[in-house]
């Protein structure tokens, strides 16, 4: 598929207010609302005007879109002995993303992998299928992404149905999917094709967040899978608080926990709400034994699980580079930091063997 | 800066203590530090970005923080409170904490911010503080600072709020704890959740939900608000931590103007002073008592 | 899923009437975990109790609801019915539908529907209840008696008689108390001292008795059974062993003119003293305030400045350097029997809420005297012996005004209660000072007669018919001096007429009040006492001897003004309470209490610091390899009421109060 | 419509003076709404806070917390120590929009059947007159579903 278009600024609008006036439910990066700080998260938007093109990257990524932190599996009702199983009565709303930053969207295609692995889940695929994604090349990188690190960029489209390239006031968009097309239909004759030669070139944006951080995936995971016991482990998780910051803003963590929630004696709801791997609790057993017995070994899971189990298995990082969870750690965690620190013993390890 | 590298190599080679919990220069900005060698106390340093209360990490809950043994902590005067609040509350032993207080003329809100000091970017504890120095502690490094910058009305929003009607007021917190993913990065960072199993955790029974809906970020931050009345230090580390940037210092402050309002209760770094809950007068007021 | 049967009572129409019991027993029945649900007319009587002893067999229950009255009443039957039919007691629950639903509502559909919530919310809360043991703790049988007066004695006796050791604290150098003071004794007349003083020496030589006289509790610790007491032995200055009370010290002491507080200052006693003759023990002590040794000694004076009596003691007792001393007791129960103290009508008053007497002079009027200084006077062991002669000349008073109520009954002095004995006390001195004085002409001011015991209203009767008092109803509005005599000026409320009496003394019935220490003495016991400092009972009616501190016991005017016959009958019923105590080796308790989960426990000890009980005691929790891994709460099974304010103070719920546990409650809030 | 409404109000009281003074209000025939349902406590200081919470999620238009006058409690000072949590926690609640009207907290004493029946009744008025509290329980309504 190979369909572009050139979008004015007042065409975008149309369509965001067409969209908005079907009823269906559109995405975009706003301002957090009671924030001192100029910040963005995505928020549905009740007029274009709303969105905010350029920022920082948006507070929280845009996981809970498609998982949100908290959802009903099924409601219950006890009566006598026997149960009744009221089944979730809400389908998927359509959902328009609008300003996906790149690593967002492509955060959607790496969790596809587990969530239909071994289970199909029907909540996570009911929501993509009802979501269509339009993604614009990053307008803003800092000293804690590292997209190019994990073979992403400023400027990729995995994960898009359209991707919006800045150019001439307006857009230009690549339409890369079906979903995509079908968006774009009732404007597909009013829209011209672009110029080829009008599309802007990118600051250097690429270069500059490259730069934060140099290293091959494959050679983190190989010392990785050597490492389970290194002493590193104890030594950077020192500072960690324990807290599920970095798993809750993560475009790619999506551990969650289900809980029995009773709304009186004989009902209740059975919802699913996202977890984290770096609380205590979090492998806990009954038995008051845990398995992951310190902050160690608990920090450790998390690097082993994006970039050691997950490649194994799935063939890629479970990590967009996105740097949130840099960001967000008030213990000043750095996962560019301490990637580095793994790419650098990878190489002695390999230059030594 | 010296005065602090001296003492810490002091102490730790006069095995005095084993760790130093401080703060170090790193690729993003200052963060907490962990000295366990002499050699390493160069490393040490303490500005305006060590916004961090190292209090947190002496809780007996840090068990890896623990196995490097004895510590001494940089503390500034809001972060001695912390200190003074694990010894009343059992949770350390005065003498086995060596306690480095520093001098301290604000710090700003992002440790990562190099610039100076100013009104836009400090730490809003800051601009109502006026100790520039703990009475909490063993050693007291630095050189005296003037006070910081910003205003001190930093309480005006709690007045503004405390003045919408209830509709309001339901309306703005549903729409701020709306957002709360129940991370609970404000517990983990507050140095007074040491709690070996938090009540938001007990799940038999479950009186607080897990689930990150509104009822259930009720109860949890009404709760935590509770159990911190006439506790919290008002570091600010909770609201700092918080990833959707919910004012959570907001329900923190109330119950701390409650508290002053009601018992003249301040909380201060002397740890032989009890805490309000758990304390009574006879004559304590009872105006909403029919 | 549980297997509980719910019992719909209708308590014959008492709950029938306004409740459709048929409609709630059919109700719970469709409750899950209900398997068995009936109503019948009474539950509590035998053929009730029946069915729910049958059923429990028959249908191997695990949990009962009784829908009937308060627990109050009927808690203890239906558990009692459920324990013998080998269901755990603790297993069985009550909902409230008569008191609370029946009985204060009319609309018999709501009110069917509230009983359907209220026994719903036991149901719930059942499903939670665990079965619980009885607690066992030893007992140590001996017995701590604070207080020497007439209650102490008669407590200490009695139980020491039942064949318990028994320590009896006393902090004056005698006991006695107050009765040892008195002259005679309402309504019978006869002499306080010949009834005491028997008493006070079988104290003495009781083989069961240690007495501790001029000593103090300093503090206590422990439980029920098992209380660690520590005395105070004040120092006397003098040898209790040595001194062979041969009164040689007095005799020589150079300070002969202190007033005696025995004698309310009536009568004079040396710096080196015993209050009274007939005191036990017979052993002197020395006022340090007042003797020349100790007063030249802080003055810096290097050479004794007096040492006589340690000169003329044979035994050579006298010991200047004596400190006060500690002894710790262990006991199993403790009677206090403080006692009272009177109101002063000075200026100065040790609590805000009260004040003096400004209208009487505040005390500055040497010839108006108090009830007890009246006593000393009419004793023939007081300072006048036994004649009734004025402090201020000694002259022979011709009339004598009595005042009723100062300080009783009165808000404006910050005392509404009455003092009980005040109007018989009055009576009899109205009656003494008659057959005293020849012609002495007694006029008692009184708001009511309060005369209310076994011959009491004719004694007062006596002092109305035989002994010529003028009794007037009213309040005196002032007293001034007027030359030799004083003027009392009132009112004759049932004339209406003012009154003018010149009187050559007034005698005021002054209030009972608590002991001025009585707060701190509290608080080391853990009970509770009431705003006037008078210690509270456990109930007013049916616990009137106990207090909420399991193991100690209330006798006599530390809980309320009392007459000796009701002091020393509260007395022996304390006695009675805890020779049943030590009846068994083995005190049974309620299991209702307390109980750490020390694995969530993280010892921040707020428990602890609101425990009204001092029950939460420290414990190392160890591993394996015997290291310290955290110090946990421990809940003291012996010392816990089961209040459970620990528990909704516990910030992270790891502490639980059996009966009332958070998963027991949250079911109950769930049924909603 | 708002007379109509009759409102669910769950009491926690303590059992010796509040539970007491509603069995004597009970044994001297007070008549009283039928609107609240107790539930027993040994003592206030026993009354947690989350029960509240808790009752509100599970509907309850309003709640009573009831115990022993000062210087009265069984327990010498479970009252006193709830006393402060409630003040504390009634201001909190008061601060986040939660109408503090619709919890009544009072001391009642085993004497005291008519004031307890005063205090239901003037519950229940206060809280009929407010209406049904459906928004607590509804707050977990709409979240990721």
């Amino acid at each position: 598929m190979n369909i572009r278009r050139m979008i004015g600024k007042t065409d975008l609008d149309v369509l965001i207010r067409d969209l908005i006036s079907a009823g269906k439910r559109v995405i975009a990066p706003v301002r957090c609302g009671d924030s001192q700080h100029e910040a963005l998260e995505y928020a549905p938007v009740r007029s274009p005007a709303e969105i905010h093109w350029a920022g920082p990257l948006p507070l929280r990524s845009l996981k809970e879109i498609i998982f949100p932190p908290t959802e009903t599996l099924f409601g219950w009702k006890q009566v006598k002995s026997s149960v009744e199983i009221e089944a979730n009565p809400n389908g998927f709303r359509e959902t328009v993303i609008i300003g996906a930053r790149p690593c967002d969207a492509a955060a959607f295609e790496i969790v596809d992998r587990v969530m239909g692995w071994d289970y199909r889940d029907d909540l996570w695929f009911g929501r993509r299928q009802a979501t269509t994604i339009l993604t614009v090349a990053c307008p803003h990188g800092d000293e804690s992404c590292f997209c190019p690190a994990v073979g992403l960029s400023p400027e990729s489209a995995r994960g898009a149905d359209w991707f919006l390239t800045p150019a001439d006031g307006g857009f230009e968009a690549a339409i890369l999917t079906q979903k995509g097309e079908a968006l774009l239909e009732p404007y597909k004759a009013q829209w011209p094709e672009p110029n080829n030669f009008s599309k802007q070139q990118l600051s250097g944006l690429e270069s500059k967040v490259r730069a934060n951080l140099k290293v091959q995936p494959e050679s983190i995971r190989q010392w990785l899978e050597k490492h389970f016991d290194d002493p590193l482990w104890k030594h950077v998780a020192l500072r960690c608080h324990g807290c599920g910051a970095c798993a809750f803003v993560c475009p790619a963590c999506h551990c969650f926990d289900i809980v029995d929630e009773p709304e009186g004696i004989d009902r209740g709801r059975r919802r699913r709400n996202w977890d984290a791997c770096q609380p205590a609790l979090f492998t806990l057993h009954g038995s008051g034994h845990n398995p992951r017995k310190d902050q160690a070994a608990r920090f450790r899971q998390r690097i082993m699980h994006k970039f050691n189990y997950y490649p194994a298995r799935f063939g890629e990082v479970l990590c967009t580079g996105c740097g949130r969870c840099v960001r967000v750690c008030a213990a000043g965690m750095d996962l560019i930091a301490i990637l580095a620190e793994i790419g650098r013993r990878s190489e002695e390890a390999g230059a030594a063997s | 800066m010296q005065e602090l590298r001296d003492l810490a190599r002091r102490l730790l080679r006069e095995n005095q203590v084993n760790v130093i919990l401080g703060y170090e220069c790193a690729r993003r900005g200052v963060r907490p530090a962990f000295i366990t060698e002499a050699a390493d106390c160069d490393r040490l340093v303490f500005d305006h970005r060590c916004v961090h209360n190292l209090a947190a990490y002496l809780s007996p809950r840090r068990t890896h923080v623990r196995a490097l043994g004895r510590p001494a902590v940089v503390i500034k005067a809001c972060d001695a409170r912390a200190v003074a609040g694990l010894i009343r509350e059992s949770q350390i032993e005065r003498e086995e904490t060596v306690l480095i207080g520093v001098r301290c003329g604000g710090v700003v809100l992002d440790p990562a911010d190099s610039s100076p000091l100013s009104s836009g970017n400090i730490a809003p504890r800051c601009s109502a503080c006026d100790q520039r120095e703990p009475a909490l502690f063993d050693h007291l490094v630095g050189e005296p600072k003037g006070a910081p910058a910003g205003e001190a009305s930093r309480d005006a929003r709690l007045s503004e709020i405390e003045a919408m009607n209830p509709e309001e007021r339901l309306g703005l917190w549903i729409g701020l704890l709306g957002r709360c993913t129940r991370c609970h990065a404000c517990r983990q960072i507050c140095p007074m959740c040491f709690c070996e199993r938090c009540i938001a955790d007990k799940t038999q029974p479950a009186w607080i939900e897990t689930s990150p809906h509104s009822r259930g970020n009720f109860a949890w931050h009404l709760t935590r608000a509770l159990h911190l009345a006439g506790r919290c230090v008002d570091c600010g580390e909770c609201e700092r931590a918080c990833p959707a940037r919910i004012p959570l210092g907001l329900l923190s402050r109330k119950a701390a103007r409650s508290v002053a309002s009601r018992y003249g209760y301040v909380v201060t770094d002397d740890p032989a002073i009890p805490t309000p809950i758990g304390s009574f007068q006879f004559d304590d007021g009872q105006e909403f008592i029919a | 899923m549980s297997r509980i049967g719910v019992f719909i009572c209708h308590c014959g129409e008492n709950i029938g009437r306004t409740v459709d019991c048929v409609r709630v027993a059919h109700n719970l029945e469709n409750v899950p975990g209900v398997v068995h649900s009936i109503d019948y007319k009474y539950m509590c009587s035998d053929p009730g109790q029946a069915l729910i002893k049958q059923a429990i067999r028959e249908l191997q229950l695990d949990g009962v609801v009784v829908g009937a009255c308060s627990p109050h009443m009927h808690e203890k039957t239906f558990r009692k019915a459920a324990a013998a039919a080998g269901l755990n007691p603790y297993l069985c629950e009550m909902a409230n539908l008569r008191e609370h639903c029946s009985w204060i509502h009319e609309d018999r559909e709501r009110a069917t529907d509230k009983a359907i919530g209220l026994a719903r919310f036991m149901v719930e809360k059942i499903k939670y209840n665990r079965p619980l043991a009885t607690i066992r703790i030893p007992v140590e049988r001996r017995a701590l008696v604070i207080g020497g007066g007439i209650a102490g004695i008669q407590a200490a006796l009695d139980i020491a008689d039942g064949g318990r050791e028994v320590i009896l604290v006393e902090k004056e150098p005698s006991i006695g108390g107050h009765m040892s003071q008195l002259s005679e004794t309402f309504p019978t007349l006869d002499c306080s001292q010949c009834i005491l003083t028997p008493r006070m020496v079988e104290v003495a030589q009781h083989p069961n008795i240690q007495l501790l006289a001029y000593s103090e509790v300093e503090s206590v610790e422990g439980y029920i059974g098992n209380f660690q007491v520590k005395i105070r032995r004040k120092a006397r200055s003098v040898d209790e062993i040595k001194c062979n009370g041969c009164g040689e010290c007095q005799k020589n002491c150079p300070n002969q003119k202190i007033p005696g507080e025995f004698d309310r200052g009536l009568g004079m006693r040396t710096a080196i003293y015993v209050p009274f003759p007939q005191a036990v023990p017979n052993i002197p002590v020395i006022d340090r305030a007042k003797c020349a040794f100790y007063r030249g000694k802080a003055k810096g004076v290097k050479k004794a400045v007096c040492g006589k009596c340690a000169e003329v003691c044979g035994p050579k007792a006298i010991d200047f350097d004596q400190q006060d001393s500690f002894v710790t007791e262990e006991v199993g129960a403790i009677v206090v029997a403080t006692g009272y103290q009177l109101y002063s009508i000075g200026k100065a008053q040790e609590s805000e809420t009260l004040r003096g007497y400004g209208e009487y002079g505040y005390g500055a009027i040497p010839d108006v005297i108090d009830g007890l200084q009246f006593e000393r006077l009419a004793s023939a062991s007081g300072p006048t012996g036994g004649k009734i002669l004025r402090p201020s000349d000694g002259k022979e008073p011709k009339t004598i005004v009595f005042l009723q109520c100062i300080g009783s009954r009165d808000r404006a002095k910050g005392i509404e209660y009455c003092s009980k004995i005040c109007c018989m006390y009055v009576a009899k001195h109205a009656i003494l000072y008659h057959h005293k004085v020849d012609h002495g002409r007694a006029i008692v001011f009184y708001l009511d007669i309060r005369a209310g015991g076994k011959g009491y209203d004719e004694f007062v009767r006596r002092a109305i018919e035989e002994s010529h008092a003028l009794y007037l109803r009213g309040r005196v509005s002032r007293l001034f001096r007027n030359g030799d005599t004083i003027c009392v000026h009132g009112v004759d409320t049932l004339s209406g007429e003012p009154v003018a009496i010149d009187a050559d003394m007034v005698v005021l019935a002054t209030a009972m009040r608590a002991q001025p220490d009585i707060a701190s003495l509290a608080q080391k016991l853990s009970i509770s006492y009431d705003r006037h400092g008078f210690l509270n009972e456990a109930h007013p009616k049916l616990r009137p001897v106990e207090t909420n501190t399991a193991g100690v016991y209330l006798a006599g005017a530390c809980q309320s003004p009392r007459d000796i016959p009701d002091s020393v009958a509260m007395a022996s019923a304390a006695a009675a309470k805890v020779l049943g105590l030590f009846s068994n080796e083995l005190l049974e308790r309620e299991p209702l209490i307390a109980r750490v989960d020390q694995l969530a426990c993280t010892g921040c000890f707020h428990c602890e610091r609101v425990c009204p009980y001092g029950a939460i005691e420290r414990k190392q929790l160890k591993d394996g390899k015997g290291r310290v891994i955290k110090i946990v709460a421990e809940v003291n099974q012996g010392v816990c009421q089961g209040c459970g304010t620990c528990q909704a103070t516990c910030p992270s719920k790891s502490v639980e109060l059996e009966g009332f546990t958070d998963e027991q409650v949250y079911a109950a809030v769930n049924a909603l | 419509m708002a007379s109509s409404f009759e409102p669910n109000i769950v009491a926690f009281v303590c059992n010796w003076c509040t539970y007491t003074g509603a069995d004597l209000a009970g044994t001297s025939r007070i008549s009283m709404a039928p609107n609240v349902r107790i539930i027993r406590l040994p003592c206030t200081g026993r009354i947690d806070t989350l029960f509240i919470l808790k009752a509100l999620e599970r509907g309850a238009d309003g709640i009573i917390v009831s115990g022993c006058h000062p210087a009265d409690c069984h327990y010498t000072a479970g009252n006193y120590h709830a006393r402060r949590r409630f003040a504390i926690f009634r201001d909190l609640m008061e601060f986040v929009g939660i109408d503090p009207h619709r919890v009544t907290f009072s001391w009642v004493s085993a004497s005291e059947g008519g004031k307890w029946a005063e205090v239901v009744d003037r519950t229940t008025e206060r809280v009929r007159r407010l209406g049904p509290f459906r928004t607590y329980p509804r707050l977990a309504r709409g979240a990721g579903e």
